[in-house]
This record gives C-alpha cells, sequence and structure tokens, in this order.
C-alpha cells in the first residue's frame, strides 16, 4: 500500500519546533529565527503533500483476529491511520497561513518568547492532527494538548481576568475531555474498535444501536458542543477569545471552527445512520447562533464584541451541518473556511486598535479614520465581509446556507440566517462607527505604531475575501464532491 | 460479565459522578482539581475495566510465552495463539497511560492558576474569585 | 474478597475527599485513593497501568497539591 | 446597562429583542410544523408564552450569559440531562 511519508510531518515538524523554541527560551533572537523558518517550512509542508492515507509503522488493514468475537466486519485497521484529502488540504493550508500570520504579527510586537512560540506550534501540530486522523483515540488525546496549549496562550496574557477565563476553560475541558473519553470507551467496549471508518462500519453492521452506544453518542455530543464552543460552552469559549491577545484571539477562532468541522464529520461518519444526532447538533446551533448575536449587540468593548460575534459565526456553520444533506454541510464547512478569514481580520484590527490606542472600550475610542484610514476602510469591507454582502465570500456560503435549508424543507432557517447575518452587520458596524468615525476629544494614539505587518497582513486577507468571493466554486467544489463521496 | 467487572464499573460510576459533584457545587478552587483528579480516575477505571477478562493472564510478554516454545504441562510457557486466547485485552491499558500523563499534566495547569488566582485575590473561593464584579 | 473491599474503599476514600473540611487531610484521602485504585488495576490485569498509576497518583499528585496548599498558605474551606 | 454610546445602546437593544422574538417565533414554527407530537405542541406553546410575558428579555438574556462559573456549570448539567433524556427518549429505549 502506498504510503506517503510527508504526511505525520505536517504533526511531528510543528512539535519538533515547538520543542526547539522551548529550549531557546531566554535567548529571543534564536527564537525568532527559529520562528520565522519553522512557519515557513510549515507552511510548505500541506502544500507539497501527496493526497494518501499513512498507515503508522505500516500496520495494514487486516483479517480481524477471533478471539474478540464482538467485531461485526472482517477485516479493520491494526494501527493508528491519517488520511489526506483534498478537504484537509484546504484546511490546513489556511491553519497554517493564519498561524504563520500570528507568528509574524506576535514577533512584531515584541511577544515573543520561546514559550509563547512553543505554544503556538503545538497548537498548530494538535489541530492539524485532528483533521488528519482517522483514530479516535489520537483524536482525544490531541483534543487534550490543544486544550492546554490554548489555555496557555490565554495565560501568557498576564492578566487576572484572562487566569478566571484560562481555569474556566481548564475546568470545563475535564469535563468534556472526561465525557468524550468515556464514550470512546463505551464505544470500544461495544465494538471493539477505535478507527473511524472501522467503527462506522460495524455500527452499520450491527443494526440498532444499544442503550450503551446511546449513552456514548450523548456524551461524544457534549464533548462536541465544548469543543466548538457551542451553548453551555459559548461563554467560557468567548472569554477565551475575549481575554487572549486579539491576535492570539484570531488563532483561537479558527482552531475552533475547524475542530467543529472536524469533529462533525466525523460524528456524521461514525453515526451516519442515526438522524437524531443531526437534530440535536442543528437545535444547539440555531441556540448559539442567537445568543451569540444578542449578546453582541449589547457589548461595548470591541474584543467582547467580535469574540461573541465569532461564537454565533460558530453556531451558524454547526447550523449547515446539523441541517444533514450533502449540499448543507458542504456549505457548512464553506462557511467555516469564508468566516475564519473576515473575522481574522476583525481581529486584527482589534490587535492594531489595542496596540496604538491601549483600550479597546468603544466609548473611549473615535475619529479613527483620519489616523488609520487604510485600518478603517479595510475594517469596513470586512464587516461587508462578515455579514453577507455580495462581492464577498461569505455572501456564497450564506447564499447556499439558505438554499440548503429551504431544499432541506427548513424554510423558516432560512429567514434566521438572514436575520442574523443583518444582527451581526449591525453590531460590526456600530463597532465600526464607534471607532473610526464618532466625534472624539480625547482619544490619542501612540505615534510610535506604524502597523506595517498589520497592514500587510489585513491586505492579503482581504484580498483572499474577495477572491474566494468571486471565484466561491475553487474552494466549495472540493468540499462538495468530498462530502458527496464520504456519504453522511 | 464478571461480578468484579460489574462492581468496578460502578466504583467507576461513584468516582465520575463525585467529580461531577465537585465540580459543579464545591466554591474550593481546590476541591474542583480534585473533583477533575477524579473524573480522569474514573474514565480510566472504565476502560481498565474493559480490558479485563476474567480469570485471564496479563498481557505482558515476557512471562508467559515465548515464540519458539511448545506448549506442554510441564513448562509455564505457551505459545502465542493460547496466550493470546487467554490473555486480557492490553488495548485500552496503553490508552489509559496515555490519559493518566495527559490527566496529571493538565492538573498541574489548573494547580499552577489557582495559585496565581489565590495571589491575587488572597482567597480560594469561587464564590468570592468568579462572581466578584469589582474590575472593569 | 480484598479487591471488593477495595473497591469499597476507592468510592469512600472519593467521597471522603470531596467532603473533608481539611484540604490537608482531603489530599492525603485523594493520595489513598489513587494508591487503592493502583491495586484495584493489579486486579484488574494491568500491572504496567497499576505501576504508572501508583507513581502519578499518590507520589506526584498529592506532591503538587501540596505546593499548591503551600503557597495558598491558609489551605482550608471557609 | 449603562450608557452604551448615544442612541447605540437603544438601537441595538431593540435590533436585538426583536431578533430574540422574532426567533423565538421561527423556533416555535419549525417545532410546531417538524414534530407532530402533542406533548411538543404544549411544551412549546408553553415556552413562547413564557417567554412573550417576559419581555424585554434582551437583560434576562444577558443576565443569564454572565462569566459566572456557577451559571455555566448549571447550563453544562442541564445539557448532559437534555441531552441524555433526547437520545434516549428519541429512540425509543425509555418511554
Amino acid at each position: 500500500m502506498f504510503n506517503s511519508t510527508l504526511i505525520p510531518l505536517m504533526v511531528v515538524f510543528p512539535l519538533i519546533a515547538a520543542i526547539l523554541a522551548n529550549f531557546l527560551h531566554q535567548k529571543d533572537r534564536s527564537v525568532k529565527t527559529i520562528a520565522i523558518i519553522s512557519s515557513i517550512v510549515a507552511i510548505i509542508i500541506p502544500l507539497i503533500t501527496l493526497y494518501g492515507v499513512h498507515l503508522f509503522s505500516g500496520h495494514i488493514r487486516t483479517e480481524s483476529f477471533p478471539e474478540i468475537s464482538k467485531l461485526l466486519i472482517p477485516d479493520v485497521y491494526m494501527g493508528i491511520v491519517y488520511a489526506y484529502g483534498p478537504l484537509q488540504k484546504i484546511l490546513l493550508a489556511l491553519l497554517t497561513l493564519m498561524t504563520v500570520f500570528v507568528v509574524f504579527l506576535s514577533i512584531n510586537r515584541k511577544l515573543i518568547s520561546g514559550v509563547y512560540v512553543a505554544m503556538i506550534f503545538i497548537s498548530l501540530a494538535s489541530v492539524s492532527a485532528i483533521i488528519l486522523t482517522d483514530d479516535f483515540f489520537n483524536f482525544f488525546v490531541f483534543i487534550e494538548v490543544l486544550t492546554v496549549a490554548q489555555a496557555a496562550l490565554v495565560i501568557a496574557v498576564k492578566e487576572t481576568k484572562a487566569h478566571k477565563a484560562a481555569f474556566k476553560y481548564m475546568i470545563f475541558s475535564s469535563v468534556s475531555g472526561g465525557s468524550i473519553l468515556l464514550g470512546i470507551a463505551l464505544l470500544l467496549g461495544v465494538y471493539g474498535l477505535l478507527n473511524m471508518t472501522d467503527l462506522s462500519n460495524a455500527i452499520t453492521a450491527g443494526g440498532a444501536l444499544k442503550p450503551v452506544a446511546l449513552t456514548a453518542i450523548a456524551l461524544i455530543t457534549v464533548g462536541w458542543l465544548y469543543e466548538s464552543g457551542l451553548f453551555p460552552f459559548h461563554i467560557v469559549k468567548s472569554n477565551m477569545y475575549e481575554n487572549a491577545m486579539p491576535e492570539t484571539a484570531a488563532l483561537l477562532q479558527l482552531q475552533s471552527k475547524f475542530i467543529l468541522v472536524a469533529m462533525s464529520i466525523a460524528l456524521l461518519r461514525i453515526f451516519s445512520g442515526y438522524a437524531l444526532l443531526k437534530s440535536v447538533m442543528l437545535g444547539f446551533a440555531i441556540f448559539t447562533v442567537v445568543i451569540g448575536s444578542v449578546m453582541a449587540l449589547q457589548q461595548t468593548d470591541l474584543r467582547k464584541l467580535l469574540s461573541f460575534v465569532a461564537v454565533g459565526q460558530a453556531g451558524l456553520v454547526a447550523m449547515g451541518i446539523g441541517l444533514g444533506t450533502s449540499f448543507s454541510i458542504s456549505a457548512g464547512i464553506f462557511h467555516a473556511i469564508n468566516d475564519v478569514l473576515s473575522m481574522a481580520i476583525l481581529f486584527f484590527v482589534a490587535g492594531f486598535i489595542l496596540e496604538s490606542y491601549k483600550t479597546t472600550k468603544l466609548d473611549q475610542l473615535g475619529e479613527g479614520l483620519q489616523k488609520a484610514p487604510l485600518i478603517g476602510t479595510i475594517m469596513f469591507l470586512a464587516t461587508l465581509a462578515i455579514s453577507g454582502v455580495p462581492p464577498f465570500n461569505s455572501y456564497q456560503s450564506e447564499f447556499r446556507l439558505i438554499q440548503s435549508a429551504v431544499e432541506a424543507g427548513y424554510a423558516e432557517l432560512s429567514v434566521l440566517v438572514i436575520l442574523l447575518s443583518v444582527a451581526t452587520f449591525i453590531a460590526v458596524i456600530k463597532a465600526f462607527y464607534m471607532i473610526f468615525m464618532k466625534p472624539s476629544t480625547n482619544t490619542e494614539a501612540d505615534p510610535k505604531v506604524k502597523g506595517t505587518m498589520y497592514k500587510t497582513i489585513i491586505v492579503i486577507l482581504i484580498a483572499m475575501c474577495l477572491f474566494i468571493g468571486l471565484f466561491p466554486n475553487m474552494v466549495y467544489d472540493p468540499i462538495y464532491n468530498i462530502i458527496v463521496s464520504l456519504g453522511v | 460479565m464478571d461480578p468484579f467487572q460489574v462492581g468496578s464499573f460502578l466504583t467507576a460510576g461513584v468516582l465520575i459522578v463525585t467529580g461531577l459533584w465537585a465540580i459543579i457545587m464545591m466554591d474550593n478552587l481546590l476541591k474542583k482539581v480534585i473533583g477533575a483528579n477524579l473524573i480522569g480516575d474514573g474514565v480510566n477505571l472504565v476502560l481498565i475495566g474493559i480490558g479485563y477478562r476474567p480469570g485471564g493472564l496479563v498481557p505482558e510478554v515476557t512471562h508467559h510465552f515465548h515464540a519458539t516454545a511448545v506448549p506442554s504441562t510441564f513448562s509455564h510457557f505457551l505459545a502465542f495463539n493460547e496466550f493470546a486466547e487467554l490473555a486480557s485485552y492490553p488495548l485500552p491499558f496503553a490508552l489509559v497511560l496515555t490519559n493518566i500523563v495527559i490527566g496529571a499534566s493538565t492538573l498541574s495547569v489548573m494547580l499552577a492558576l489557582s495559585v496565581v488566582l489565590y495571589h491575587k485575590y488572597n482567597t480560594l473561593s469561587v464564590q468570592k474569585i468568579f462572581e466578584s464584579m469589582e474590575e472593569d | 474478597m480484598f479487591d471488593y473491599i477495595l473497591l469499597f474503599v476507592v468510592a469512600l476514600s472519593a467521597l471522603m475527599a470531596i467532603i473533608q473540611e481539611n484540604l490537608y487531610k482531603s489530599i492525603i484521602i485523594l493520595g489513598f485513593e489513587s494508591f487503592s485504585l493502583a491495586a484495584i488495576y493489579h486486579f484488574l490485569l494491568a500491572t504496567d497501568v497499576a505501576a504508572t498509576q501508583a507513581i502519578l497518583g499518590s507520589a506526584l499528585i498529592p506532591g503538587l497539591f501540596i505546593v499548591a496548599l503551600y503557597k495558598t498558605s491558609k489551605g482550608r474551606d471557609e | 446597562m449603562e450608557h452604551k454610546g448615544k442612541g447605540f445602546g437603544i438601537g441595538s437593544g431593540f435590533t436585538s429583542e426583536f431578533l430574540m422574538i422574532s426567533s423565538i417565533l421561527i423556533a416555535g414554527m419549525l417545532v410546531l410544523r417538524t414534530a407532530n407530537s402533542v406533548l411538543f405542541a404544549l411544551g412549546s406553546l408553553v415556552i413562547l408564552a413564557a417567554i412573550l410575558f417576559t419581555v424585554p428579555t434582551v437583560f434576562r438574556v444577558e443576565k443569564e450569559n454572565t462569566d459566572s462559573i456557577n451559571l455555566t456549570s448549571f447550563y453544562v448539567v442541564l445539557t448532559i440531562a437534555v441531552i441524555l433524556i433526547v437520545f434516549f427518549a428519541g429512540s425509543g429505549v425509555l418511554i
């Protein structure tokens, strides 16, 4: 069988970079060099890797051994399997690109320390593994690693609020991690398998689900809600986004949206015949979307507002996935990709404002357009992009979401999507007005802050938004083909 | 199912529920951390219980069989097939080893955070730390 | 018989560790719970896991807790 | 609920109020249309009435979404219970 050796490198290489950066803790110059070199290498690896399947230690798919009579399928994978296809390529390219941007911005901001860079690379490695893996326990391990890395990125802010947010995140991660592992354990007990493909086959062959398997689904769903920041955990997630450095928050929201996509696909693949799961996903998604937008409208702090918008958009992605048709699932994934880009622009703008005005409270800001006309213009464009105005990318995905909602027979949801994009527009345009247009007397920008790096990066990102908006099929078609071939 | 296995599952249930209770209800930060530890222990016990085979062998290769040995009544060495039929299922044990290490690392991060929060607020009470509104 | 008693001990000491007012005592009880759990792993034929759990659960984790308690000097539920 | 910008606080308050009410109405319609069960219909009608009598709902929503760890824990337990009940009852194991 063809073994593509570059596939595990996507996980291993960031880990090596993290270890190196961690060793060189106080030598800032060498940390900087290592960070730049390894981020450039990290961005190249997903692009040159061939599609394929990597079997760890060469364990090929073999006949299941006889003494486990519980197995319902004739042959199983014996080792951990990583699969790399077009969907993984799109997600990983975007992930590494954004990680590189965040590393550059952190270097630019003198935030650089060995541990910080190490945590960024560890989170990169874990999200790559989560996207690539086909093994449920491997998935769990990297989710736990990611939780610690994200908490460490927030702790690095050194504010008490950030510490509180990280503590809350860790406490609830122990609940959700425990429930995911318990679910995996129960599935292992019932079906004797950990590989997702094999589990899916075994569950299909096993007929109706037993109560133990139902408990497992329920527990894993609770973990899914936590990892993707949906309803009861939306406060925890938005607290994390709010208290992290804004650049890091852009990375965190990207990671949790991609985990939402990866984990939903895994769940839908494993329990493909189980329709109730999709309804539950849909219900929690609607709840999250409404609460996220309502809370975003009420905020007076830019970072808090953006974090609630990010949570609401994650709910929109989950809504597409929860609708359950191939069309809606691919629309949801497409929306995740688009939304990550425009949310990242907004968070980077927030980072620039925090650096230059030392605050993000909306009522202390004003008249920014004279001082930073380019940033203001791009924030306005990003506002249009995130609320789905035609030339930009979110229009394409929200249009597909609405269409798929109507096709799936939930015409009401399309009204809801429109309402929510209007609400998002109002929330973000309010922030735009209060930062850039509102007359104000007491705002002082730090004249030393040029923000060249911010400007370059957000110009690149808005160009990407526009490009995807003009040629949506370049991204959308591969996703749709994959989802159809998965048959979820 | 073996009664001891059932008993260990029940104990695991008690551990998980106790941990959840501590996380939800206890007011002390360290008690919450202890609860997180108990949840991890309970899940580990479930996994170990799944791998258990009543009256089986310990799945450690060196003690029980030798690749070239011929099964006989005089020797405790077993052929591989015989060993595989008698040994308990070792996959969950490997999972538990990983999970113990992960649990210890997350626990240490949580403990460090609670120490930092204590130095800021001079208390370990969640009520006083998280519900206070004096900032911002 | 001893193994069933151990199961009971684990459940009871978990409850005790939560209910106990004095955090030092509750950490000692937690270490005891971990050690009994390691013994149960031994009875469940997982000897390697039992060794790891005995070291980590009854030495390292209570040690970390004790350090944290020293740092938070009061160490009592109020 | 102090000053949230001049005029903008009121505007966004009204927007979110309308958003809440319309989404609740939409959700109610959805449940009534898809779940052909008397229990669901009655339940959704009761929830609808309860929420429509507590206008303005926005402040209530904001109060329930603070950074408090206790409220979040409460909702987490509630969610675990609801998910378990839904999965068991929906698959015909209970009821």
